[in-house]
């Protein structure tokens, strides 16, 4: 089996910002062709000094534990951030802050690009 | 917690008879059965006795018995070591629902020239015989299928497809790991040329395995050497893993297999109360431990994850598969789209599991399912 | 009666540590390591923690670690995988004093189409380098040579013979069943790019192996399976074996080799003390624990069977040659008479091997001899 | 290894008519071209009614359990039979008295013919 990190299990039986917002400023919804699972995010934006930020973020994810981890963090990684910063995350970055996931799941993280 | 194991087709723990007979050939009996000494001589009559055995329970009256690391093996065994003694016939006859070591041996040797037919099954799981027949050719050199399925447990009609090979002058093997000792085995006997069988799936150790060889027939070793089992596998024997394999294989009892028949029952009873649930593979001629069922709207290793979290141990398709990610080639064959596929998990009971594991399961199963459809987005 | 088990080549007890950490694995941590839930997570902790552990031990940092059934099957690995992945490459160096399992695949390649070159060996059992370096062309697929012999004891000088073998392009595996954890191990490691090793002749249980193969390097598998090992050894894994297999490394003591080297040394002086007797390979380089004698005059077995009458347990050359009535192949090498090989003895102590013990051997030795030399007519 | 009988092991450990007649009528001098073992068959002949009887017959061997072991029991069959008789012993006779030879070692019992 493939080896998850503690992040990545915390990550996954707890996940943070799950849920739907229902009147989100904007829905992104990706699908992994590797495996077919899917994932959506639901944003609420509020403007302050010119900039756009996300002032609520949820996710809802069909998937693997690789793929829950990865949606709760990145919620977690954007919240706060502008929408130009949000767009800068990588999937590099998502793994990292999940202390690593295993070559054959690095696609799970995927869903967050 | 709570622990309740409900992957026994996975592996079994070693049973406490087995683990008693197996004692003495670690550090007390533990000549090497090729020595001319007595220390020797005492592990070889241990090990020939056990052969006996085995073949008397299996009724394997003209068949030879080698003994082997395991299923895999045995799978390899046979099917390349009947090639290598063959050249000239090139063709093969498998499933799509083999276990992946039987499945990757035929690829490999495709990939050297062999042509093979996977024969297709139907939404049960079950072969069809007629294509079976008009597949069978001079070039055959074996039809090689799995006897009960290790994910969706659907026993094949041996009896009917050892007629059929052998009308048309061809030899039969068949991967019995699932199923020995779950089905009555003089069935298999009967017509069956090459047999694999292996101990750690009935409560035997790890590493060992046998192959049952019809007399008559030839096959190429794997492992060249020293001329241990008339040639066929050479190797230091494994003494005190052959001893536990005879042992698990006396303790085959009709209480367990009738036992386990009642849980499954209410297990997928039970599930089926469950909404957008679907059970795999045939309900009647079935595995007496096996239970395969799709979430719709779920996914599989997620599901697996939370009960075991919760002290529930099961499985996603097979074992195996937890190291790929391409979905089970055997739900694919019974027709599972891909993302139904993706929801599937395998429970397989033992002779240990009781009622109240499975009522606890059910509830775990329940709250599980719900937990993760609420994350679907769809 | 008191029993002397002197047959410690042929396969050593379990000992009682690395018995117990065996113990758990049973019937408590039985999970399948490829399992996704945390009863098979905890075994292939197990499993890895070993596979680190011997690594270590090995200094093996540029290589895979396979685990195996046994010394035959890592040879079989070993030879068979290199010449499927490299088949433009038909020649292959071994030598003349190889276990049964490296000749016979070699034997076997040959009837394949390979062109296979059988080194000679000295007197003493040494491979000639000159010849080796000479016979090492572009075709070479790999060079195949034991560490040390299991009859005669004869340490290689493998450094020597890799930096050739590296020097010329090509690839060297070693057997190294008979000299791991007899003979430094790091000196193995550095230059070696195939490594056989097993776990029934250093304490371990009998049927677990491995083989080590340099990363770069790439072996077919011979079980085509569910992709455990890196995909080049299919089979659910022996996680009680290779936990043993660790504990037996964990055990190796500088100590005992220091104690058999002692009473091997006894042996053989109070052995030359005996009419028309020989002492056969090399005094110097030799395994701590081997002792090879030719009595002229009388012939093996019935010595074998008059000690084991008395209590003794050794072997007429190795195990396995007890099931054919070939002399030895590596006493032919070495240039015994095939007379001569016929009343050799191999007698191999253990670290439980006390000097009573070879007091008492010793005795029963010169009874038995000379009544089999009052048979002989001649 | 080779099974062997009880009857065989015992004229192994315990062979009959061990040793060398001195003044003997006769010595017989078998070797075996499978494995090059040796069997000197040393007899001492008595005329009685015009026949000629083995009185005395012993054995050296050099070679395996079996070689041995059917030297042993050859003697033991020949003995006080006519030197006819004794030339009729056939490898299967002696085999049979040894409760059977392993396969691997029939050829042993070919030194008694
Ligand atoms: C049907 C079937 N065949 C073969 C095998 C392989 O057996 P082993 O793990 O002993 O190599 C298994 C289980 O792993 C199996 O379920
Ligand atoms: C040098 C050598 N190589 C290989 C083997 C074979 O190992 P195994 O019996 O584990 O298959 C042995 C012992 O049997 C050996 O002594
Ligand atoms: S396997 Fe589907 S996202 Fe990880
Ligand atoms: S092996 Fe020589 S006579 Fe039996």
């Amino acid at each position: 089996m493939v080896e998850y990190s503690k992040k990545v299990m915390d990550n996954f039986f707890r996940p943070k910002n799950m849920g739907e917002i229902k009147e989100a400023d904007g829905v992104g919804k990706v699908g992994n062709k590797v495996c077919g699972d899917i994932m959506y995010i639901y944003i609420k934006v509020e403007k302050k000094e010119n900039k756009e930020y996300i002032k609520e973020i949820k996710f809802k994810t069909l998937g693997c534990a690789a793929a829950i981890a990865t949606s709760s963090i990145i919620t977690e990684i954007a919240k706060g951030k502008t929408i130009e910063d949000a767009k800068k995350i990588t999937k590099e970055d998502v793994a990292e802050q999940l202390g690593g996931l295993p070559p054959i799941k690095m696609h799970c993280s995927n869903l967050s690009s | 917690m709570k622990k309740i194991y409900l992957d026994y087709a996975a592996t079994t723990p070693v049973s406490e008879k087995v683990y008693e007979k197996m004692n003495p050939f670690f550090s007390d009996c533990y000549g090497n059965p090729s020595s001319l000494h007595s220390q020797g001589r005492k592990a070889k009559e241990a090990v020939e006795k056990t052969r006996k055995n085995i073949k008397n329970k299996l009724n394997a009256k003209k068949h030879k018995l080698v003994f082997t690391s395991g299923g895999t093996e045995s799978n390899n065994l046979a099917i390349k070591g009947l090639a290598y003694k063959n050249p000239s016939k090139k063709h093969i006859i498998t499933t799509k629902i083999e276990h992946d070591c039987v499945l990757n041996t035929c690829k490999w040797l495709e990939k050297q020239g062999y042509e093979i037919t996977y024969l297709s099954v139907d939404e049960e799981g079950f072969v069809n015989l007629e294509e079976l027949e008009k597949n069978i050719k001079k070039e055959t050199l074996l039809v090689s299928i799995i006897h009960a399925n290790n994910e969706i447990g659907t026993i094949q009609d041996l009896k009917k497809i050892s007629q059929i090979c052998h009308q048309k002058g061809t030899i039969l093997h068949s991967d019995a790991c699932q199923s020995f000792t779950k089905v009555p085995i003089d069935v298999i006997e009967e017509d069956i040329d090459l047999l694999t069988i292996n101990a750690h799936k009935i409560y035997g150790p790890k590493g060992v395995g046998a192959l049952l060889i019809k007399d008559y027939l030839n096959v190429e070793p794997l492992f060249h050497g020293g001329h241990h089992e008339e040639g066929i596998r050479s190797g230091t024997l494994n003494v005190s893993g052959i001893v536990g394999f005879g042992e698990a294989i006396n303790e085959i009892s009709l209480k367990n297999i009738e036992h386990m028949t009642k849980l499954r029952n209410k297990m997928i009873k039970e599930l089926k109360n469950i909404k957008d649930v679907r059970i795999n593979g045939s309900l009647e001629k079935r595995l007496c431990n096996n239970i395969n069922v799709t979430f719709k709207d779920a996914e599989g290793e997620s599901i697996v994850l939370h009960l075991d979290n919760r002290g529930i141990f099961a499985s996603t398709g097979s074992a195996c598969s937890s190291n790929t990610l391409k979905s089970s080639h055997v739900l694919s064959a019974i027709g599972l789209k891909q993302e139904d596929s993706h929801g599937s998990v395998r429970f397989s009971l033992g002779k240990e599991t009781t009622e109240e594991d499975i009522d606890y399961v059910i509830t775990n199963i329940k709250e599980t399912i719900s937990l993760l459809r609420e994350m679907n987005p769809l």
